[in-house]
């Protein structure tokens, strides 16, 4: 049992810090967010610089091969920033399903590209009915001739509008596949949509979308594509933490500083045992970040997603409540666009709905609860 | 004991089915059910204009006021019908709250200038009470008035100004004295918003609307004769004020409107191929807020039946308020959840999403304000304490 | 609309809490409660004499007639004087089954022995296994000769102890039948309990249990039943509500007169908004209250089960809330035997788990939101 | 990071299963899994003698004293496969809290004498903290022992001391100062149970239990060599005893084994006709308490690292006391909403109901003292307000 981190993984820690720290206050944040793109990709450049979009990839594949913990602390880090850009997206997962499905030909012609900055990835599988299981998808893969056509949607993809490709998953005869589609095939739509945390993503038709032979990553990938959204959620889960962090932060802080009747609103004793339920759930959710991020490489799937739908959920329920309070204790200041805590308040909002929302990893909990 | 409405007052919301079901155009209905709010500054007065030709612009309002002196049971009738027609909520600061303050403590003059007015919406009002250092302690406000002859002149700023971007008129809450107490030397001024010096901001909240404004007044002056009632002895009147708001502060017929539209959402949406309303843990929810709900509104019909009997508008209204904002932000979460991911939609630009995208997630978002503005829940809580509890 | 009562109801208020007031003190009333028996015949007579077992007997059968608000007003002083004798049992639910379902000669010969004191009766319906709906219990009954025989057992029935005659619901070939059965009917076995909240009850077994052709109250009963269950059920909320009004007056008047760092607890901010709380749950289960009364009547089925379970489960979740932090805020104190405050909290318990659970009236709520 | 136990740490759980296996008495266990707790006074000096002679008396002393000198993860993993074998909890008072107090401050007699007879339960301690009127605030104590030659002589009265009737000894705060600051003028006594003058009323609980006694202290006199450390510092040896008391102040072992019995209540009863554990409602609440208890086994085991690097125990304590009591009671309460009416049994001579009636319901009970007791769960809040967030 251990729970410091080791000098690699710190140092991934102070890096990204710093470098948000520096680069993306709020008003440097807010002018991304009001902007047409909604990003930036000279942020992005100098992430890559800084390695960090080669954090989860191997080093035999010239990455720097983190682990999961290495992930989780940077992106507690950029959920602390509230990053707009689409590092867990791209850095995390789909670079994580070329790494685990991908030819070494397909590796070699996307990681460096991905890890570099240059390209950016994106994996195209929700829908809007689609549930957790990987294969309760609708997109359809049919063979035509050497390669594919797919036809089918897919909901809410974040960051699907700056992405050069896209890894749809698609079913066929050999079950679940998953297939790499440039942002600019013919049949492919993408609509923008603004998500709720100010992101960028689009809802995707699929029409007769023809890819080649070599587009295709892997046979069936139903369960390694379980896997990279494990690893996902878990990145996410430690991003919401970074969030939640940084709301709880500022509510303390808030309430010493703002005054009525004479003395700081952190003085009253029911906005001081609220306080308190904030804090022990922040800590009650840190420990959930690092049971996600220990379990979720198992290669055992009922450990593996016990441990991240579990922590989905109690992750969710912390970023519901802290979130709540955290905005009304701000009072009026809470409601405006203009403090850390109504940004950080959306961000959490997101996290409780994406990836499968807490209601959705409830049930795939009590699923196993029955299995026991 | 009889829960019922008797026989006069079902003729009475029938009257009122039949006037919404004439007269509230179709456009604004359908604005107001989908959360578009686009059109406020007409739809307002539009509204206010037709209800006021059936001569209900007012129904709080005493007849020699122009009002249709109904009972409280029929305006608890009348507001849970417009909500669940889809009205527009009626603007209270001319209506239902500057208007009590004039017919009590206001000059002839000013009755007779601003009541008609306000019936027929030739004037837009607002309210400015809090300041940046004046939330929930509003006795600490700072927003200083001297007198120059015949005028005040108002220095300060005013926070959490709801909708005062279309404003003609503002009610104020101002110091005239800092020697005594902070809640002896406070007075109550009209002013117009035409006057010089005043400067107003939109605050963006974190729905991305504009409904309040920061307001500033730089040696702005005042009439002496748009002070409401005496020197200092504004926090009285808002005291007064405060009683009167409260009619409708438990938002029954919004909580109504929007619990029957979750009810369509979870009857339509389907999860692991059944609706959502069969699924037991979300019809669970449903099923509890239903209640407290239900439970609420006996407990409105109650507080009404007893100020019917001659008790003042106590703090009773305190558990109206903390109850009612708790169910309402309570349906707009389960709304969200009804929609799971597709309500992480905030935009986008050009396509029909349906009836709901991305109004409940707008909708969750701005109803948070309800635990906050209007005296918070906290305060609502302090009141309870001290003054029905007596701790 | 109308929230006022009327004199005579008022009179059947004042004259319960009066004498409940003088006759039934927490000394007094903790004597019984230690006693063998349980409960205390002279007050049976008493209630009697003040008329009260005839309160829910029709004036023309002999009784006050006093209606459902008149039996809410006498079960709410009940409640409040956490009365362990068996008023609900005998004088509202045994009493209302007789008069819906009993001949003229089966009402002649009962209710003026129920109402007199001079005999006793209870319900004995709930299986181990049965639901909210009547016809989900198992016991039989068979025809033998003009009479029948019954066999099955039956859960927790208060008071059976102390009942002269039972009123057993049993399965036969025109439905689900009632059959008084006198408390010695051999074959008739009564394992005496006590319950959580201190009354007295049996789990009974019936082993061939043989009654002649007038032991049978009407036919099929499942209609009629299920009305004098929601009637009951309205009376049980009512009393449940007069132990909330008592448990939360003396949480509030602990909290002022109990000093802890030189201050009353009540002054305490954090104390004072959970008392707060408590109060608008008792306000809205007096809401319920009056909600189930009204309705308990209701040709309707849909509309009196929908008040009634509605009212059954929010009154339970008050009765959990108020009842849980009356304990807490009595601190120490709380968990004794001593003060009202446990007392209370165990009625309140019991009350969340009679006449179906918070749990399974909510089930019932749910199939209404489906049907609507 | 790694949150799995290391081989080491894994060898010595095999150990502690294989001597639970070989050494916990049957019926022991049999009365711990039942709840019956008729055989306390029996029963737990018997399994402190049985886990002396294994060397394992008093986990957290160091070897000098007689323990075993193991690690905080040793001791976690102890306490959470002995609550998961059904085996006694040991007695705190002595082990856990007066002991630290003694080895620390005591004098070598003391330590000499008190030390192992505490190992091998020669006598049976208890606490005299709580007074009438000090609860929550403990320093406002009153209980008075005044010099009298080489005794004190005490006189006063204590509240909630737990299992006090069986005690040999009792560790008392005494008053022997009033003139300063409540906290200064405290002193800390064991005093002889059996001294002349003191009197036992055990309080009968909501439960029926009899678990803790009013004592009674009059004209008790205690010789002045059992006064631990100074006269007037007893306060500081209370908040010493305070830190030592907390090391399995979550209970997480105890939590445990009623989820896993709930969960096999769960897959055992019927609801329409199917196990409940299947039933969506109840297995959600199954759920989200399993995952609380998850995180805070995660917690505890991070503190348990901070302490470890040298960080002191701090108020993280109350973390783990407020939620740890949270999750035990909600789980007691969980086992009665699963049993339904037939909880509403607490009592039916001579009938065999099975494992869970009554224990269930009067467990639920008894287990309301958690957030009361030991410092009331708002207490731990004020401290988490005060230490943690610097409010």
């Amino acid at each position: 049992m251990d729970f410091s981190f080791n000098d690699e993984q710190q140092m991934l820690l102070d890096t990204t810090q710093r470098f948000l720290a520096s680069a993306y206050g709020f008003e440097q944040r807010h002018k991304l967010l009001e902007s047409e793109a909604g990003w930036s990709r000279e942020i992005w450049s100098q992430l890559a610089e800084l390695g960090l979009l080669a954090v989860d990839i191997p080093e035999v594949d010239g990455g720097i091969g983190a682990g999961p913990v290495g992930v989780m602390l940077v992106a507690q880090a950029t959920g602390h920033g509230l990053l707009l850009e689409p590092f867990l997206s791209s850095a995390i997962i789909a670079t994580d399903a070329i790494v685990r499905c991908g030819s070494d030909a397909q590796r070699a012609r996307w990681l460096p590209a991905l890890a570099s900055g240059e390209r950016i990835a994106v994996l195209a599988h929700e829908e809007a009915q689609s549930g957790i299981a990987i294969d309760t998808i609708t997109t359809r893969a049919t063979r035509s001739g050497e390669g594919w056509i797919l036809s089918g949607a897919k909901s809410v993809v974040y960051h699907a509008p700056m992405a050069d490709m896209l890894l749809v998953t698609a079913r066929d005869d050999q079950g679940i596949g998953l297939f790499a589609v440039p942002g600019d095939t013919q049949g492919l739509t993408r609509h923008p949509l603004r998500t709720v945390d100010g992101q960028r993503a689009a809802d995707i038709e699929l029409e007769n979308v023809e890819v080649g032979a070599d587009a295709r990553l892997g046979a069936d990938v139903t369960a390694a594509l379980a896997e990279v959204i494990d690893n996902g959620i878990a990145a996410l889960c430690a991003d919401a933490f970074g969030a939640l962090e940084r709301i709880l932060k500022a509510t303390i802080e808030y309430s010493r500083s703002r005054k009525q009747f004479g003395v700081p609103i952190g003085s009253f004793q029911a906005l001081q045992h609220r306080m308190a339920d904030m804090l022990i759930q922040l800590e009650q959710a840190r420990s959930m970040v690092y049971l996600a991020t220990s379990h979720c490489r198992d290669a055992d799937p009922v450990a593996r997603r016990a441990a991240v739908s579990g922590a989905k959920v109690l992750i969710g329920k912390a970023a519901r409540f802290i979130g709540q309070q955290a905005v009304q204790l701000h009072g009026g200041m809470g409601m405006t666009d203009e403090l850390d805590v109504s940004h950080c308040f959306k961000r959490l909002l997101a996290f409780e709905l994406r990836f499968g929302s807490t209601d959705a990893h409830l049930a795939d909990c009590r699923q196993r609860l029955r299995a026991a | 004991m009889d829960l019922a409405f008797n026989q006069a007052e079902l003729d009475f919301r029938d009257e009122v089915r039949a006037f919404l079901r004439d007269k509230l155009p179709a456009d604004m209905r359908r604005r107001v059910h989908l959360g578009d709010h686009s059109h406020f500054r007409e739809d307002i007065p539009r509204w206010q204009k037709i209800l006021n030709e059936r001569g209900w612009g007012a129904p709080a309002w005493p007849v020699e006021f122009g009002g249709p002196d109904w009972s409280k049971t029929q305006q608890f009738i009348f507001e849970i019908e417009c909500a669940l027609a889809d009205a527009p909520a009626q603007l209270a600061f001319g209506v239902k709250m500057v208007a009590p303050v004039l017919m009590r403590f206001g000059s002839p003059e000013q009755q007779q200038y601003f009541l008609p007015r306000i019936l027929a919406a030739e004037d837009w009002w607002c309210q400015g009470y809090s300041e940046p250092g004046s939330g929930s302690d509003l006795a600490s406000l700072k927003t200083k008035a001297e007198l120059d002859g015949d005028h005040y002149v108002v220095n300060g700023q005013k926070v959490w100004n709801t909708l005062g971007q279309f404003a003609d008129w503002i009610f104020c809450l101002v110091r005239t004295d800092s020697s005594g107490k902070p809640q002896r030397g406070i007075s109550f001024l009209l002013i117009d918003m035409k006057t010089p010096g005043i400067s107003v901001r939109p605050t963006r909240l974190l729905d991305g609307s504009y409904e309040v404004n920061e307001i500033w007044f730089d040696n702005v002056r005042v009439p002496v004769a748009n002070r409401v009632g005496d020197e200092n002895a504004g926090w009285t009147y808002a005291k007064y004020l405060l009683g009167h708001e409260r009619t409708n502060i438990a938002g029954i017929g919004a909580c109504q409107r929007e619990l029957r539209r979750l009810k369509q959402m979870a009857a339509g949406i389907e999860r692991d191929g059944r609706p959502l309303l069969e699924e037991a843990v979300f019809a669970t929810r449903i099923v509890e807020v239903e209640l407290e709900l239900k439970a609420l509104e006996i407990t409105n019909l109650r507080v009404i039946f007893a100020e019917a009997q001659n008790h003042a508008p106590g703090p009773e209204a305190s558990i109206l308020k903390i109850r009612g904002t708790e169910i309402m932000q309570r349906i707009t979460e389960l709304q969200v959840e009804a929609l799971g991911a597709r309500a992480l939609i905030a935009e986008s630009p050009g396509r029909d999403l349906g009836e709901d995208l991305p109004r409940a997630v707008e909708a969750y978002l701005n109803q948070r304000k309800l635990t906050i503005f209007g005296g918070s829940n906290e305060i609502q809580r302090n009141i309870i304490a001290q003054m029905i509890l007596q701790l």
